[in-house]
C-alpha cells in the first residue's frame, strides 16, 4: 500500500486498527472527534468493538474493563477529557493494564480554546491520577510518525503491561499528510493474568489496584517502578538533527519541533551552528543523551507551544551545564520560524 | 391593514422559519439580495395582509422581526 | 522550489475544503511534501471555512499558515478582507469575480479572476465551482499540468460517479483553458 | 402602532452564534423573555454549559457562569446554596445533561435543589460536529452512528423526563417543543412555570425542550420543524410528567 | 442424612470480612448459589466495587475486576463487550451505585448492556463510616447527617428500580430484601432471574437488595433486620419495577 | 482561647469555619471523612452551607459554582478523589476563582490503601488538570501549622484570585495533636467580578474559562503566569533547622520532616552535622533558598514518603552544584528515624 | 429428630441472625465460649427439635451453618 | 524524659481509643507534646481497634509507633500477639489479666496486671474498664498523679453525665490504688 493523504486523527485510528485494536470506547471532543467517528464507521467491520461511552471517565473505566479481559484496546481525548481520565489512569497503572490513550491536546486551562497546544505536557507526563506511577508517553512530529507510534504504543503497552499515551498536538489530529500505515501483524502477549472467566484455569484470576498492606502496596510501587527503569533504560527515544557541531541546542517535540528545523535552516544560512534534539519518549525523557547533547553548545534554547513546561525535564537533563532559555507561544498560537530564529539570536546577544 | 412588520435586516440569517410560519403566505426570502452577514434576507411581500399574529417573530431564532398591531 | 504557502477559504458551501484537499493530493502524487489543515471547531458554524495548503521539496515545516501566504483563492469577498493582509509580496490570488471586488488589493500581488459561478452555471451544476477554482489554480501553477487535475478528480470521484467526474471535470477545464 | 413583539431585553445585542434555523435561538428568547415578564433579570444567573451553547454568557442579559461540561446542575447547587436570593438556572444540551452530566442533574433533582433546567434535546451533538446522543432517534444517522443508530449494541433513546420525573425531589417536570407557532407558545408557558417555581421557592423544575439541528440532521430548517413534530415528539411524547404544585 | 444446606462453591474459603450479621454476606452467597446453579461459575467475571464489598474478589469463586468508585457499570461493559460469552456482574453499594456511580449505571442500562448488576441498598456509606447515601431516610442520623437527614437540604432518599425501570434499555428491575428467611428465598429467585436473563441475551437486569449495615446504624444485627423491614420496605417498595420478559 | 487535643481533620474543619468558610462540599473518602463530618455537625451553625455532593467531581464543580457566585468555600478529599477534581481545579485557575482544596493523601496508584502516603506531590504540584496552570500548595508539618495554613490558603486564593491547595499525608488528617486555632476574622477581598445576579450593577458579570480567539487565551495565559510569579516572589516559603553550618542537607516535608528532625540530633550526636531543609509551600518551590542552602554541603538527600517525586524540584533548585540523593518508603510504611540516620551514612561513605 | 444443624465453630461471628430466624427456638449463642476470632459462637440447643427447615442457614451471612435431613 | 510511645489496643468496644486519648489529653495538660494516632480504615472492622499515643517533652518527630514500643496496653489477647515484638527492651505492659495471658512475653518487660473486668463489674459497669486501666498507667507513669486522672474523667464525662463521671472515677481510682 502506497501513500495516502489523511487526517492525523483518522489515521491514527485506522493505525490502531491495523495493530489489531480490538475495542475503541471514546468521548466525542475537539480536535479529536474524527478518532471515534473513523472508528465507529471501520472498526466493527474488522471485527473490534467500538462504544461511544456517555462520558470520558466510563471510556476509561471501559478501557479499564476491556483490558482487564485481556483485549487490546484503545481510547482517545483531548484535554479537559484527559483531566477526567486521570483516576481510571492511575487505575490502569496501579492494575498494570496494557492500555494506549491518544491525546489530541488543545488549549487550556479549563475549557480554554480548541486550537493547538502543548500546555498538556505535564498533564501526560507527571499525571495527576494519585500515587507513584508513570505510563509511558510517546510524541509524534506528524502524521506519519503519530501512526507508527500508535502502532508501537500497543507493543510497548503489551509487553510491560502498562498504559501509553500518545500525546499529539492539535495540528496533527487535524491535519492532513501523505502517510503509509504499517499492516504488520503485531503479535499479543499471552495475557494469562486477564479475567475473562476461569475456564479451565486452575486458579482464577483478579484485576485489582488496591494493596491494603502497606508493605504489599510498597513492595508493587517498587515492582511499578523497576518496571519503569527497565523501560527507561530499552525504550527511551529522540532525534537529533544538526547537533554534531552546533553552539547551540535547541529543544523541541511534537509539530513544533518541525518549526525548529526550519528555524535552523535559516540560522545555519546566516552562519549560527544551531541543532535540535527532539524527544520521540517524554516519559521516559532521554536525560542522558540531552546532557550528552549540551556539553558542547553555548546554551540550549527549549521551544514549546505553553508557558514551559518541558523545560523542567531539559534543566534535569541539562543540570546546570549551559544555560537554559524558553521560548513559547500559547493558547493556539503557533511561532513562526523567524520566531525562534530571533530567539536565538537575542541569547547570542552581542555576538 | 391589521399589522405590520419589519425584520432587522443584516441580522436575518436566511433561515425561512418565519416565512413557513407565516398563516398569510404574505412573507418570503429575498433573493436578489445579500445581507452583510452573507444570507438573503426575509422580508414581507404584501403588508397589508399581515394580522400582526405574531407567527413568524414567535419562530425567529434571531430576533430579527418585530411586529406591531394597528391600534384601532 | 519556494514553499507554497495555499489559503483557500469561502462560504461552508462552496468546497473550499475539498479543493484545497484535492490541491494537495496533486501535489503528493507529483512526490512533493504536502500538508493539508483545516480550520475548525465553532467558527465553522456560521457558514464561513478556510483550510491552509503547504507544499515544499523539503519536509513540511509548519502546516499552519497564518502569515507569507503565497497563494490565496477567496471564493467570497469575508474570505479575502480575512486574509489579505497576510498575503506576503509578490503572492498570488485566485479569486471568484462573481462574488469578490479586488480593488483594494495592493499591487504587488498577482491577481487571476474568473467567473466561477458563471462555469458551474454552464457546466450545469453550481456545486462545482470549486472545481473550476482548481483549473484555474492548475494553469497558474508550473508544478501541476492539465492532466493532474483530470486524473485527480477521476480518482476522487471516479468510482462513485463518472457523471460527476465528468462534471467537475468540465468545469476544471474550463477554467484551465481561459487561465 | 403597538408593538406586540420585539426583542427581548433579556437578550444583549450581540447576533446569536448559532447556525441558520437553529431553534436554540427561539429556546434562548422565550427564556429571556420570561426572565423579563418575571421582572427577576436582575436576580438571574446563569450557568452556561458545553455544547452549541457554550457562549450563551454572551446572549443573555443576565450574570453568567459557564460551567464544564456536564456539571452545569453541580455549579447550580454552588451559586444557589450560598446565594439563595438569586435565580439559578442551567441551559444544558443532550450530550450535557443526557449523557456525560447524568450523575449531576440526576443528583440536583434527588437533593431537590430550587434550581431551573432548560434543558435542549435535539437527539444530536451539534456542537462537536453531529455525533450521536444518548437520545438519538433509532435508525439515525450521525458521525459516529454512520450506519445508523442501531438500538442492538447502541441502546434505545434515552427518556430523561420520564426519568427524572421518579425522583422524589424534582418539583416539575414538562417536555414541549419547538415546532410551530403554537408549541412555542406551549414552550414557553411551561419555561415560565419552571421560573415561577424557583421564584416561590418550590423546588427543582426541568422543562426539556425538542429542539433541532438542521446542520446535524442534515435537513433545512424547515423540514428540521417538521422532524422534531413527525418524529421526536412521537418517541418522545410532549406534556407534564410531574407537577408537584397539582398534587399539593 | 442428605445435606439440605452446605456452604456453596461459588464463594472461596476466606472468611468474609463484613461485621457480625451484616447481610452483605447473605447476598454475597445468594449470588454464589446461583452462579452454581446456573453452573456459570467458570464463567463468570465479578466487577467489584468501592465500599464494604470492595475485597469481593476475595470471596467469589470466580474471575474478578476490581473497579473504581462508581464505575463499575464501566467496566462491565468494557468486559462483556470485548467477552460476550462471559457472564458479568456488578456488586455495588448505595454510595457507589446511586451517589458516584449514578452516570454509569443509568447509561449501561440505557445502552442495553446484557450484564447483571446486584445493588446492594443498606441505606448508608458503611465502608467510609457511616456517612449519608442518597438512599439514607428521612431522618436518619447519619456521620453527615448528624441532625438526621433534612429533606429540605439533603433532599428525599432516590428510588433506583424505578428510576432504571423507566430506561427504555432496561430489560428487568426487581427490589427484595434480606429481612428474613422467606425474604431471603424471594431475592434469590430475583437474582437467579437476573443472570438468567444474561445467559439468554436478554439485556441489562438489576436486582436492588434492601440490606443492613447494623453498625452504621447503630442497632444489633437483629433489629437490623426489622428495621429493613418496618422503615426500609415500606419506603422502597418490594416488587418488579420492569421485567420485558412478561411484555414479551 | 488555649490549646486543645484534636484530630487534624476536625482541626483542619474549624479552621476553615474560623477563616469564615461560606461553603463546604464534599464527598466521603478515607482518610479525610472528619472534614466533611465535623462540617455537617458545625458550619451550617455558624451560617455557612454544607453540601455532601454526589461525588469529588460535583464538589469541585459546587465549589467552582459558589466561589464563582463570591463565596469564601472550600472542598477536601483525598487521593482518587483529588484526581477525580483535576478537571474541575483547572477551570477554578482558568477563571480564577478563589477556592480552598484540602488533600489528605493515601497511597496509590488506584485504589492503593489508605495508609499516609506523600505519593501525591506530583498530581499536587503539577497538576493532572489541562493547560498551563498553577495552584498554590501549602504543606503542614502537623495539626497546628496544618489549622494555621488553611486559614493562610483562605487569604492568599482570596487575595490572588487562585485556587489553593493544602496538601496534607494521611497522618495530620487522623492524629490528635494540641492545637490553638487562630480565630481573628479574615476580611474578604471585594469580589465585584462575582455572578451574584445582576443587581444595581451597570454590567452583567461572567465567571468564564473559555477563550477561543488563541490570542486572547495567550494574553489569559500570560496574565496567569504573571500572577504566579508575583506569587513566586511574595509567597514562597519554608523552614531551616540547623543548616548554618551542615555539611549534608536533608529536604523533607509534611509530617516526615519531624521524623528528619529527631534523625538530625541523632545524627549531629554522633559528631555528623545534618540539617533540615523543609519547604512549606511546594508551589511555589523554594527554589532560591534551597539553592542557597545546598551551597555549603557535601550531598543534599531528599526524603519523602514516595518513590521520589519532590526529589525533581530540589535537583532543580540545586541545579547539578553537589549529588541529590533520595530515600523513601512508600505504600503507607514510615521511615524510622534510624532509616534517615543509616541512609545519611551510607552515603557519607567511607568518610 | 427431622434434620441436624452443624456449626462451623470459628467463622461464626456471634450476630445471632440464625437464632431469630429458628421457628423451633432452638440455637442460642454460647457467651461461655469465645471463639478464635473472638466471638461467642452460635449453637444448638436442642438437636433433637430441629426441622431441617434451613432457615438459619438462610439468614447465616457468613456460611457457618449446614444442614442435614433426616432420610426416611 | 525518655520518649513515651505508647500503644493502646483491643476489641472494639473496650475503649482503648478513647482511653488513649484521654493520656494524650492528661499529658498536653501537663505541658508535653503530644500525639494520639487511631488505626483507621477497613481493618477497624471485626473488632479490633488501637491507637498510638506518643509524649515528649520536645516536639514529636513521629507519631506513628511502628517499633520501639515504650509501653502497651493490651486489652485482650490478640493486641498482646500482634505488638510484643514491637516491644523495646525495658518497655512496660500493662494487661487486662481476665482476657490477656502474659505467659510468652520477654523477661525484659516490666508487666502490670490487674483485671479490669472485674474492677469495672465491681464498679457496677463492664464499660468502665478501660477507665480501670487508665488507673493502672496513671499509677505507673511518673509523669502523671491520681488527681491529674481524677481531673481528665471530669472534664470529659463532667458535663454530660456526672453519674458516669462518678462511675468512671471509681473505676479508676480503684485500679490505681491497687497498682
Ligand atoms: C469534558 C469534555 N468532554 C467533551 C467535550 C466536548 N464537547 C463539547 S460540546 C459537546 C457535546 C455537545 O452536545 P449537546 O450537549 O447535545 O449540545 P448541542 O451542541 O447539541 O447544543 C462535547 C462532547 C468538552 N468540552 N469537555
Ligand atoms: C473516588 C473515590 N471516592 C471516594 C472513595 C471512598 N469511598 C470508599 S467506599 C465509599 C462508599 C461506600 O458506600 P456504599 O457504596 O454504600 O457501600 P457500603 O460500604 O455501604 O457497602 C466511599 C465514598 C473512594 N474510594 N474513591
Ligand atoms: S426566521 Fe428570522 S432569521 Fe430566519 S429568515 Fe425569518 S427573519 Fe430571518
Ligand atoms: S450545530 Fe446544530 S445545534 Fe449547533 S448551532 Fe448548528 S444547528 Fe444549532
Ligand atoms: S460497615 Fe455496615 S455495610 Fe460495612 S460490613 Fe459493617 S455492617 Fe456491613
Ligand atoms: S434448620 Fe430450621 S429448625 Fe433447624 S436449627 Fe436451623 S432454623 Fe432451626
Amino acid at each position: 500500500m502506497g501513500k495516502v493523504l489523511m487526517k492525523g486523527n483518522e489515521a491514527i485510528a485506522q493505525a490502531a486498527i491495523s495493530a489489531g485494536c480490538e475495542g475503541f470506547f471514546g468521548y466525542p471532543i475537539t480536535p479529536q472527534n474524527e478518532v471515534p467517528e473513523y472508528m465507529s464507521k471501520y472498526l466493527a467491520k474488522s471485527g473490534g468493538v467500538f462504544v461511544q461511552a456517555e462520558s470520558e471517565l466510563a471510556a476509561i473505566n471501559m478501557v479499564y474493563g476491556a483490558a482487564a479481559a485481556g483485549a487490546r484496546v484503545m481510547t482517545s481525548s483531548s484535554s479537559p477529557g484527559i483531566a477526567l481520565k486521570q483516576e481510571g489512569i492511575s487505575y490502569c497503572a496501579g492494575a498494570q493494564l496494557p492500555v494506549v490513550i491518544v491525546s489530541i491536546s488543545r488549549g487550556g486551562p479549563g475549557l480554554g480554546g480548541i486550537l493547538p497546544s502543548q500546555g498538556d505536557y505535564n498533564q501526560a507526563t507527571r499525571g495527576g491520577g494519585n500515587g507513584d506511577y508513570r505510563v509511558i508517553v510517546l510524541a509524534p512530529n506528524g502524521v506519519q510518525e503519530a501512526t507508527d507510534m500508535v502502532r508501537h504504543a500497543f507493543k510497548l503497552a503489551d509487553s510491560y503491561r502498562i498504559p501509553v499515551m500518545v500525546m499529539a498536538d492539535g495540528i496533527i489530529g487535524q491535519m492532513m499528510e501523505p502517510v503509509e500505515i504499517d499492516t504488520t501483524p503485531i503479535p499479543k502477549a499471552p495475557n494469562l493474568w486477564a479475567a475473562t472467566g476461569q475456564g479451565k484455569r486452575a486458579h482464577t484470576n483478579m484485576v485489582n489496584s488496591m494493596h491494603l498492606d502497606p508493605y504489599e502496596l510498597e513492595d508493587h510501587n517498587i515492582l511499578l517502578n523497576n518496571k519503569y527503569l527497565e523501560i527507561a533504560k530499552n525504550e527511551t527515544d529522540y532525534e537529533k538533527y544538526l547537533c554534531d557541531d552546533a553552539e547551540v541546542l535547541i529543544v523541541a517535540y511534537g509539530t513544533p519541533s518541525r518549526i525548529v528545523k526550519s528555524a535552523i535552516k535559516t540560522l545555519r544560512e546566516e552562519g549560527i551552528k544551531a541543532g535540535l534534539f527532539r524527544p520521540k519518549t517524554l516519559v521516559p525523557y532521554p536525560f542522558d543523551a540531552l546532557h550528552e547533547a549540551s556539553k558542547s553548545v553555548k546554551f540550549v534554547l527549549v521551544t514549546e507551544l505553553s508557558m514551559g513546561q518541558m523545560i523542567v525535564d531539559v534543566k534535569l537533563a541539562v543540570n546546570g551545564l549551559v544555560p537554559v532559555h524558553f521560548y513559547g507561544r500559547t493558547g493556539g498560537v503557533i511561532f513562526e520560524p523567524q520566531e525562534i530564529v530571533d530567539a536565538v539570536k537575542s541569547h547570542l546577544g552581542g555576538k | 391593514m391589521k399589522g405590520r412588520v419589519s425584520f432587522d435586516n443584516d441580522t436575518c440569517k436566511g433561515c425561512g422559519l418565519c416565512v413557513s410560519a407565516c398563516p398569510m403566505k404574505i412573507l418570503a426570502l429575498d433573493l436578489s439580495k445579500v445581507n452583510k452577514i452573507g444570507y438573503n434576507p426575509a422580508y414581507c411581500i404584501d403588508q397589508e395582509k399581515c394580522i400582526a399574529c405574531t407567527n413568524c417573530a414567535l419562530m425567529c431564532p434571531d430576533s430579527v422581526i418585530t411586529v406591531e398591531r394597528l391600534d384601532i | 522550489m519556494k514553499t507554497v504557502k495555499m489559503v483557500c477559504a469561502g462560504f461552508g458551501g462552496q468546497g473550499v475544503l475539498s479543493m484545497g484537499q484535492m490541491v494537495a493530493l496533486m501535489a503528493m502524487k507529483k512526490g512533493f511534501n504536502t500538508s493539508w489543515m483545516p480550520s475548525y471547531g465553532p467558527e465553522m458554524r456560521g457558514g464561513t471555512a478556510n483550510c491552509q495548503v503547504v507544499i515544499d521539496e523539503a519536509e513540511i515545516a509548519s502546516p499552519i499558515v497564518s502569515e507569507g501566504i503565497t497563494l490565496l483563492l477567496a471564493m467570497n469577498q469575508m474570505a479575502l478582507t480575512k486574509f489579505q493582509p497576510k498575503l506576503e509580496k509578490g503572492a498570488w490570488l485566485i479569486v471568484n469575480s462573481a462574488l469578490v471586488d479586488t480593488k483594494d488589493v495592493p499591487s504587488d500581488v498577482h491577481i487571476l479572476k474568473a467567473d466561477f459561478n458563471a462555469i458551474a452555471q454552464e457546466v450545469g451544476n453550481p456545486k462545482v465551482q470549486n472545481m473550476a477554482a482548481l483549473g484555474t489554480l492548475a494553469a497558474h501553477m508550473d508544478i501541476f499540468n492539465k492532466q493532474d487535475g483530470l486524473d485527480i478528480i477521476e480518482e476522487k470521484f471516479g468510482k462513485k460517479n463518472p457523471e460527476l467526474t465528468l462534471l467537475n471535470q468540465k468545469a476544471f477545464e474550463k477554467a484551465y483553458d481561459i487561465s | 402602532m403597538t408593538v406586540v413583539f420585539k426583542k427581548t431585553k433579556g437578550l444583549t445585542n450581540k447576533p446569536l452564534t448559532y447556525c441558520p434555523g437553529c431553534t436554540h435561538g427561539i429556546i434562548h428568547r422565550l427564556v429571556a423573555e420570561v426572565l423579563e415578564e418575571l421582572n427577576i433579570l436582575d436576580r438571574s444567573v446563569l450557568i452556561a454549559s458545553v455544547g452549541c451553547s457554550v457562549m450563551a454568557y454572551d446572549f443573555f442579559n443576565t450574570d453568567c457562569i459557564q460551567a464544564a461540561h456536564g456539571r452545569a446542575p453541580a455549579v447550580a447547587t454552588g451559586v444557589k446554596r450560598v446565594r439563595p436570593d438569586s435565580i439559578v438556572f442551567t441551559y444544558q444540551g443532550d450530550g450535557d445533561l443526557a449523557s456525560i452530566g447524568t450523575g449531576e442533574i440526576v443528583q440536583a433533582a434527588h437533593r431537590g435543589e430550587n434550581i431551573t433546567v432548560i434543558f435542549v434535546n435535539n437527539a444530536i451533538y451539534g456542537m462537536t460536529g453531529g455525533q450521536m446522543a444518548p437520545t438519538t432517534l433509532p435508525g439515525q444517522i450521525t458521525t459516529t452512528s454512520p450506519y445508523g443508530r442501531d438500538v442492538k449494541t447502541q441502546g434505545e433513546p434515552i427518556k430523561m423526563s420520564e426519568l427524572i420525573a421518579t425522583i422524589p425531589g424534582t418539583y416539575y417536570v414538562e417536555r414541549v417543543m419547538t415546532a410551530d407557532p403554537v408549541s412555542v407558545r406551549k414552550a414557553k408557558t411551561a419555561i415560565k412555570k419552571a421560573f415561577q417555581n424557583q421564584v416561590d421557592g418550590k423546588g427543582f423544575s426541568m422543562v426539556e425542550v425538542l429542539s433541532s439541528c438542521n446542520i446535524g440532521w442534515g435537513l433545512s430548517p424547515v423540514d428540521s420543524l417538521k422532524y422534531i413534530k413527525e418524529r421526536m415528539a412521537p418517541y418522545f411524547p410532549l406534556g407534564v410528567y410531574k407537577d408537584k404544585g397539582k398534587a399539593e
